[in-house]
């Protein structure tokens, strides 16, 4: 009694098991090359918004390097841009960490003579309807900084305006623009600093990208 | 080869449970409780049958068995939210088709004018009514659960049922009562919010 | 009334798994902050309820009593992962607004609870309807909280329901009014909370309205005789 | 901090939680002398005036009595006797309105007094420590007094009680605003209650009485401390005032820091508590011989043109002591018995003075307002502050407008002595102890339905076998009855006999042709009978037909 | 004759819920007044615009109920909601702010949960965070102290600014805040909150011009106001004193220790106590019957917890003070708090 019971308990599981798996690698197996493909997208047509295609005759997508900056832990993801064999522009991922609530990601395009291109954000966790406005679609705030450059190391317009800099504020909340501008800041003058390690060709290719 | 050995694994995981699952089924099998007997417990025992069931065990029953438990006009408001409690189910307001709330009652036998036909003993119950054929008849009160199935078999409409008289002990401190037993007395409303 | 208008009603209105029996709260809130949001988690949750019940039912001859919840659960996991997957790979906008959030249907207990109360003791075509029923009650609870907050908290509808529906849906959007100071409460969770409490409320409103119209008729039930006359 | 023996011998005095000082209003009842009243017309004496069963009925309709005179004989159980407070005929033996807040009627002898105050022969024990201890209770019991203080417990069963006590404590604390009855008797009377306490310490046993006044009575103070002089068992506590330190708990936890355990009495802790008027009436049950006939009330209430505390026999309608006392009532008339905070409204003014009458207060409507609309719990708490039970009142209240009677009894609604703190201090003027009152009456009822509703349950099963039982034995007898008709047949069959039936039903017929031709002797009886159960019938039938017709003309009033 | 019946007890001792409520609006006077003085008519306005919603919500939403109005408002609760939101928030916030603020304590925090006495939260404080959450930026605007301010607004001008948001002239609040250094103003509380995480110290923050005096000025002497209020309600037995003193233990002693041991980044604690909304929440809000503590011990717990709360919110949290999330999350551990600190019942094995 306890034993059939058992046996037969035991290989319907199983069966279900199975079968159950068997679905879902299936449908994983069918679906993967679709979703690489779709990640790709949005990741270029961001790019794209930053570098426009016309600064640029090489695959985007494909330029993605690896580089870690002085005192980071982890690599920052690099697109660089070239135009006829010219390295023309950058655009780096940086993470301003002192968010209002956590980190904020970035995306920092910066052409080869030190200007910003343009800023994105590709996550972040700031207040609905307060810090949000980092975002394009909620203010375009964040084209403020197309066409800046930091001059020098202590450029001390490189803050918000109650800090006494050049870029607004939001009515109501200082902390998430402070954190955006000083991370924007950082990346510039990394680039600004050290093309030839950005552009260098020694870079390591970024492995496994994208796997949201 | 991912993929096979992820079939597998979940496979063998699940043989191993079912197994277990199995196991335990048999080896663990709990009697169910007699929910009948607490619901009896519960219900006022009057047997008087308003709910449709011949006395309060067999509806008891059928509580077990998923029916309303809103059917039982002498236990009342009261019944209702025990039995509530007990099955897990919401309150509802008693159903009017079996009757209204009622004050507690006794059956009274106008003695002299009983014939002894012994068909009230029958009706009864809860055995509350002493007599013989031909005898006259009486009520035990304290016996008697009110249930009013004397009345209508009683060829001389000899039975009334009668509202409990209170006394100093049983009083239920309603101050409204008072102004029923002296109608020149006045109460100042106790304004309570319910 | 007919069996399938019965679980129509049920599932629409008298038994709303997200009004009356409070299930699947966790993302119900999560995701409710613009309608476009709602009616994709919703969609999600119709089609996984739908096809869990389907097989729930068919199946439901074969399974033991003691391993039909572990094979439920197994039935409806691989189908919401199905589904992620299928979403990731084809709006993938929508994935990326709802992503943490499909894992969850998993655990929704409005899910598990119809296959358990209704799906494993009625035949497949009944069972079906039921899940389409529940789904849809689901999502039109999802819709209409998602409507109100982003109403009052962006003062629009319909904003990226081409994430959703494909780039023709961008002319959907529709901007009510323009709002300087949104009321950001509606669209923080505690806003959900609050909103779902007065949608409720208004249900219970409305039902009280109808019961206290509704003339009963007055019926009487016979009164068994405990004893012989 | 169980109050240890050296503590208590100390004087400590501990205090309670919670508490109030509502206004004393003592004055002016407290500074006349005790005085005495003229005899009324009638006296109705409740055969119930104490905790326990109603006595046997001694005397009927028209009997003439002596003072003093047992008019009821306590029954087996708790009971206590009447007596006749004067020299009187019965004049009637019937329910009347008794000292109940529910103005429901007891079953009462009513006298007419005929004001010669014959006495019955007394039988004094005057030389008490000659006598032993159950001797002394039988005449405590005889005399049927029970604690004056106010709950009116058989005096002479608290004293039965066999447990190893501490302490006799004397209450005299007298703690509720405007009764002033104990504080007159102590004054005027301080060396016979001392006396009396002599004799209830010799008939326990106990060593040392504590005698507790509250310390607004400095008169009554200082009357019993020089009564006490020479008695070195004695010793007198100050309590301060507050209200309810009179309380039975409440005082004993100011003595001795003890608590009376919940459900259980004083004599589980080691003592016993007697009130100043109770060792009064001893004193005069033992010493003089006379049974418990009259009391101390106070009147007062600014209603009343003499207040005052007067002697009063017990049966007096309270009419008669209003009209004494110059009752001038107000567009609010309203007569309290007992306190301002446990006392209760008559309804009506012929219920008689009872043995627990301690008080009668007739407040002007602007002395004492009567209570406003009750207004929402804020749960500000001040009600649990001022609770001498600790209890949470905003909580029972809560769950009593709910009918949750369970958590009721879980938070120790039992143990709330209805003293009226919570009720005075709420600023939302909910009526609290109304509330505990009524679901304390509910649930003891609920408990009555349900052990009645297991009686009713074990009755109808037992009617259901019953039942059973019979119909298997008529089928047994029908089953039986049938072989035997089968057998005898088969017999007669196989004998060649006639058919047994044909036979049975042929003598059927003879008797009946019998029976026919002897009928004219016999109407005298049974037809006699017959005729007037079916004229009984037909008397039911008629009342029916015109009930019905009564209701339909009722209709067709309505109609029209 | 006809007698009267009733129950007893049958004397009372005449204090209401009106009464009660009608003594903590007294003593919110002084309070009031410093703020008038220091933060200009704004408050004023601010005070009548939520009287008269309150009034209009409290009244509204119990003729929806079917319960008699008058009485209700009678008892003057909706009136003391009214005003702590009142002075809650920016003298200068636009006029439908307080309203939605205080419509929405009436209604969803206290009318939905069934009226007085059975919210199980302070009414006003669920209007504040409401309030916080939804306009962050109207509700952080505080005007610098009228003695620091460049700007001297008329009765006139105020109204302006409520009603349009701009003044006359055209100034907004954000250019009013401007203070006599030319920097726009904030809080002490917030000057700190933010100059910390920019990596100041506290003594060059304090060295700014808000912080002169004790605690900041205007806001030490709006906190003292609010003590001697809330003593006027001690003496007067409205409020037991467990739950003030349980606030104000609960913000100092974390202070103190922390002060001590990291002078540079924690406030001290007569800092503390003298800043934000200690006082007025200390005597004012946690008191607030209906949604704390009955018991003794309970208040002192729930006091604690109060000011242990708000000093874990100014010292870490998002927000500069935290008065109104510390006395909401203290309101929801209020029935946990009188379940466990219920006295022993007479007579069940306690101690006397």
């Amino acid at each position: 009694m306890t034993l059939s019971n058992m046996r037969k308990n035991g290989l319907i599981l199983a069966l279900f098991a199975v079968i159950a798996t068997a679905l879902v690698v299936g449908t994983e197996k069918l679906t993967a090359s679709q979703i690489e493909r779709q990640a790709q997208q949005q990741l270029l047509s961001t790019l794209n918004q930053i570098i426009p295609p016309a600064r640029h005759d090489n695959d985007l997508y494909q330029s993605c390097r690896l580089l870690t900056l002085p005192q980071a832990q982890q690599p920052s993801t690099l697109y660089r841009a070239w135009l006829a064999q010219k390295p023309q522009a950058v655009a780096m991922q940086v993470t301003a960490p002192n968010g209002y609530s956590g980190a904020i990601r970035l995306l920092v395009a910066v052409d080869n003579s030190g200007y910003v291109m343009g800023v994105r954000v590709l996550e972040h966790k700031e207040t609905p309807g307060l810090g949000d406005k980092i975002e394009t679609r909620k203010s375009d705030w964040i084209n403020e900084f197309n066409g800046k450059t930091v001059k020098g190391a202590d450029d001390d317009r490189w803050a918000v305006k109650r800090d006494g800099g050049m870029f607004d504020q939001f009515t109501g909340a200082t902390i998430t623009p402070r954190a955006v501008v000083g991370a924007v800041e950082r990346a510039v003058e990394f680039i600004k600093a050290n093309p030839e390690k950005v552009y260098s060709d020694n870079l390591p290719h970024c492995q496994e990208q994208h796997h949201e | 080869m991912s993929i096979v050995s992820a079939i597998i694994a979940l496979g063998v995981l699940a043989l191993i449970f079912g197994l277990v699952l199995g196991f335990a089924a048999v080896k663990f099998r709990v009697e169910s409780d007699p929910i009948v007997d607490q619901i009896d417990a519960i219900l006022p025992q009057t047997q008087c049958g308003q709910c449709g069931y011949p006395g309060c065990r067999p509806y008891a029953e059928a509580i077990a068995n998923g029916d309303e438990i809103n059917k039982c006009p002498p236990g009342g408001e009261a019944t209702i939210k025990e039995l509530a409690d007990l099955m897990g189910v919401e309150a509802k307001p008693l159903d009017s088709a079996h009757g209204e709330e009622a004050v507690k009652t006794v059956a009274v036998i106008r003695e002299d004018e009983c014939i002894g036909c012994t068909k009230c003993i029958q009706a009864c119950p809860v055995d509350a009514i002493l007599g013989a054929a031909k005898q006259m008849h009486t009520v035990i009160a304290h016996e008697c659960t009110g249930c009013d199935l004397c009345v209508e078999p009683c060829p001389v409409d000899c039975i009334d049922m009668v509202a409990e008289r209170p006394r100093p002990e049983t009083w239920q401190w309603d101050l409204g009562q008072i102004q029923q037993r002296h109608p020149e007395a006045q109460a100042i409303p106790v304004k309570m919010v319910e | 009334m007919s069996e399938y208008q019965q679980l129509a009603k049920q599932g629409l209105w008298s038994n709303n798994p997200a009004l009356v029996q409070l299930l699947g709260l966790c993302p119900l809130l999560a995701v409710t902050s613009t309608v476009t949001n709602a009616l994709g988690l919703g969609l999600a949750t119709l089609a996984v309820l739908m096809g869990s019940n389907l097989i729930v039912s068919l199946v439901r001859q074969w399974v033991p009593d003691e391993i039909r919840i572990p094979v439920f659960v197994m039935v409806i996991a691989a189908l919401v992962t199905v589904i992620q997957l299928l979403m990731n790979a084809y709006v993938y906008g929508l994935y990326q607004a709802l992503g943490i959030f499909i894992p969850l249907i998993v655990t929704n207990c409005a899910i598990i609870g119809r296959a358990e109360a209704y799906a494993s003791k009625n035949p497949w075509q009944t069972s079906l309807f039921d899940g389409f029923a529940m789904g849809l009650g689901f999502t039109c609870v999802l819709v209409l909280l998602g409507a109100i907050r982003e109403i009052l908290g962006n003062g629009t509808l319909f904003a990226g329901a081409e994430l959703l529906l494909g780039p023709w849906a961008a002319s959907l959007k529709i901007e009510l009014f323009q709002i300087d100071y949104p009321l950001l409460l509606a669209i923080l969770p505690p806003g959900a909370f609050i909103t779902m409490g007065f949608i409720i409320a208004a249900k219970n409103v409305i039902d009280k309205r109808q019961k206290m119209h509704a003339e009963q008729p007055q019926k009487s039930v016979e009164r068994a005789r405990v004893t012989a006359q | 901090m169980r109050g240890n023996i050296s503590d208590i011998e100390a004087g400590v005095i501990w205090t309670f939680p919670g508490g109030i000082h509502p206004p004393e209003r003592k004055q002016p009842a407290s500074d006349k002398p005790l005085r005495r009243i003229a005899l009324p017309q009638q006296l109705v004496l409740p055969l119930r005036q104490h905790i326990g069963q109603a006595g046997d009925l001694l005397v009927a309709e028209g009997d003439r009595v002596l003072k003093g005179q047992a008019l009821t004989k306590p029954g087996l159980t708790n009971g206590l006797p009447v007596h006749a407070p004067t020299s009187a005929t019965v004049i009637a033996i019937e329910p009347r309105a008794t000292a109940h807040p529910s103005g429901l009627s007891e079953l009462s002898i009513v006298l007419s007094p005929d004001g010669e105050e014959r006495w019955i022969e007394k039988k004094p024990l005057a030389d008490f420590r000659q006598h032993d201890r159950a001797e002394l209770i039988a005449t405590i019991k005889a005399a049927g007094i029970a604690g004056l203080g106010g709950a009116g417990f058989p005096t002479a069963q608290k004293l039965a009680q066999q447990k190893p006590l501490d302490y006799l404590i004397i209450n005299g604390v007298e703690c509720e605003p405007y009764i002033c009855a104990d504080d007159r008797l102590m004054r005027e009377h301080a060396e016979e209650i001392l006396t009396g306490v002599d004799i209830l310490l010799h008939i326990t046993g106990i060593e040392k009485a504590l005698i507790a006044i509250e310390d607004n009575k400095p008169e009554a103070i200082q009357a019993m401390r020089d009564a006490i002089a020479e008695r070195s068992q004695f010793a007198l506590r100050i309590v301060p005032t507050k209200y309810p330190s009179g309380g039975e708990k409440q005082l004993i936890q100011l003595l001795t820091g003890r608590q009376v355990p919940s459900k259980g009495l004083p004599m589980d802790i080691g003592l016993l508590m007697q009130n100043v008027g109770t060792a009064f009436a001893v004193k005069r049950a033992i010493i003089d011989g006379e049974p418990l006939l009259e009391r101390v009330v106070t009147l007062t209430g600014e209603a009343l043109q003499q207040p005052g505390c007067v002697w009063a026999l017990l049966g007096t309608p309270i009419a008669h002591l209003m009209e004494q006392a110059g009752f001038t009532p107000d567009n609010l008339p309203r007569v309290i018995m007992g306190g301002p905070m446990m006392g209760f409204t008559l309804p009506a003014l012929d219920v008689p003075v009872v043995k627990t009458t301690n008080c009668l207060l007739a407040p002007t409507e602007k002395e004492l307002p009567p209570t406003r609309q009750e207004l929402a719990c804020i749960r500000c708490g001040a009600c649990a502050d001022v609770c001498p039970a600790s209890l949470q009142p905003q909580q029972l209240q809560w769950l009593a407008k709910a009918k949750d009677y369970d958590a009721l009894e879980q938070q120790q609604l039992f143990d709330c002595i209805e003293c009226g703190a919570c009720a005075y201090v709420c600023p939302s003027e909910i009526p609290l102890v109304h509330y505990y009152r009524k679901a304390k009456a509910e649930i003891k009822n609920i408990a009555r339905e349900k052990a009645k509703a297991e009686i009713a349950r074990e009755r109808f099963e037992a009617r259901q076998q019953r039942l059973e039982r019979e119909k298997e034995e008529r089928l047994e007898r029908h089953r039986k009855a049938a072989e035997a008709r089968q057998k005898a047949k088969q017999e007669a069959q196989q004998s060649g006999a006639e058919d047994p039936v044909q036979a049975a039903l042929e003598r059927v017929k003879r008797k009946k042709a019998e029976a026919a031709n002897a009928e004219a002797p016999a109407t005298n009886d049974k037809p006699q009978k017959s005729a007037a159960v079916a004229a009984a019938i037909a008397r039911a039938k008629a009342k029916k037909a015109k009930q019905q017709a009564a209701d339909a003309a009722d209709n067709e009033k309505d109609e029209s | 004759m006809s007698f009267f019946i009733a129950s007893s007890p049958h004397e009372h001792n005449r204090r209401q819920t009106s009464d009660v409520m009608r003594w903590v609006l007294l003593a919110a006077i002084p309070g009031v007044l410093v703020q008038l003085f220091f933060f200009g008519w704004g408050v004023l306005f601010q005070l009548l615009l939520a009287i008269v919603t309150a009034w209009a919500t409290e009244a509204i939403a119990l003729q929806t109920r079917n319960r008699p109005a008058l009485a209700s408002l009678k008892d003057n609760s909706a009136l003391v909601t009214a005003v702590l939101l009142a002075i809650s928030i920016p003298p200068l916030a636009p006029w439908w702010v307080i309203v939605i603020g205080v419509a929405f304590a009436i209604i969803v925090a206290k009318q939905v949960y069934g009226g007085l006495g059975q919210n199980i939260f302070n009414p006003a404080m669920v209007g504040y965070v409401l309030l916080l959450v939804s306009f962050p930026v109207q509700m952080t605007s505080w005007l610098p102290p009228a003695t620091l301010s460049d700007n001297d607004l008329s009765l006139w001008q105020t109204l302006h600014v409520i009603v349009f948001e701009y003044t006359p002239s055209g100034f907004s609040v954000e250019q009013l805040r401007t203070g006599i250094d030319g920097v726009t103003m904030a809080t002490p509380l917030d000057t700190v909150k933010t100059g910390l995480t920019q990596g100041y110290t506290l003594s060059e923050l304090t060295a700014k011009s808000v912080f002169q005096g004790i605690a900041g000025v205007g806001w030490q002497w709006v906190n003292v106001a609010y003590l001697v209020g809330g003593l006027v309600l001690l003496q007067q037995r409205i409020i037991s004193w467990h739950i003030p003193l349980g606030v104000i233990v609960g913000v100092a002693a974390p202070a103190l220790i922390a002060h001590s041991i990291s002078p540079d980044q924690m406030l001290g604690p007569v800092t503390h106590v003298l800043s934000g909304a200690t006082m007025l929440g200390a005597f004012f809000i946690a008191t607030d019957p209906v949604s704390a503590a009955t018991s003794n011990k309970g208040r002192w717990i729930f006091g604690l917890l109060i000011g242990l709360l708000v000093w874990l919110i100014r010292s870490f949290g998002g927000y500069p003070d935290g008065m109104a999330f510390a006395v909401l999350l203290a309101n929801l551990c209020v029935p946990i708090i009188d379940r466990y600190t219920r006295p022993t019942v007479y007579g069940h094995g306690g101690s006397a």
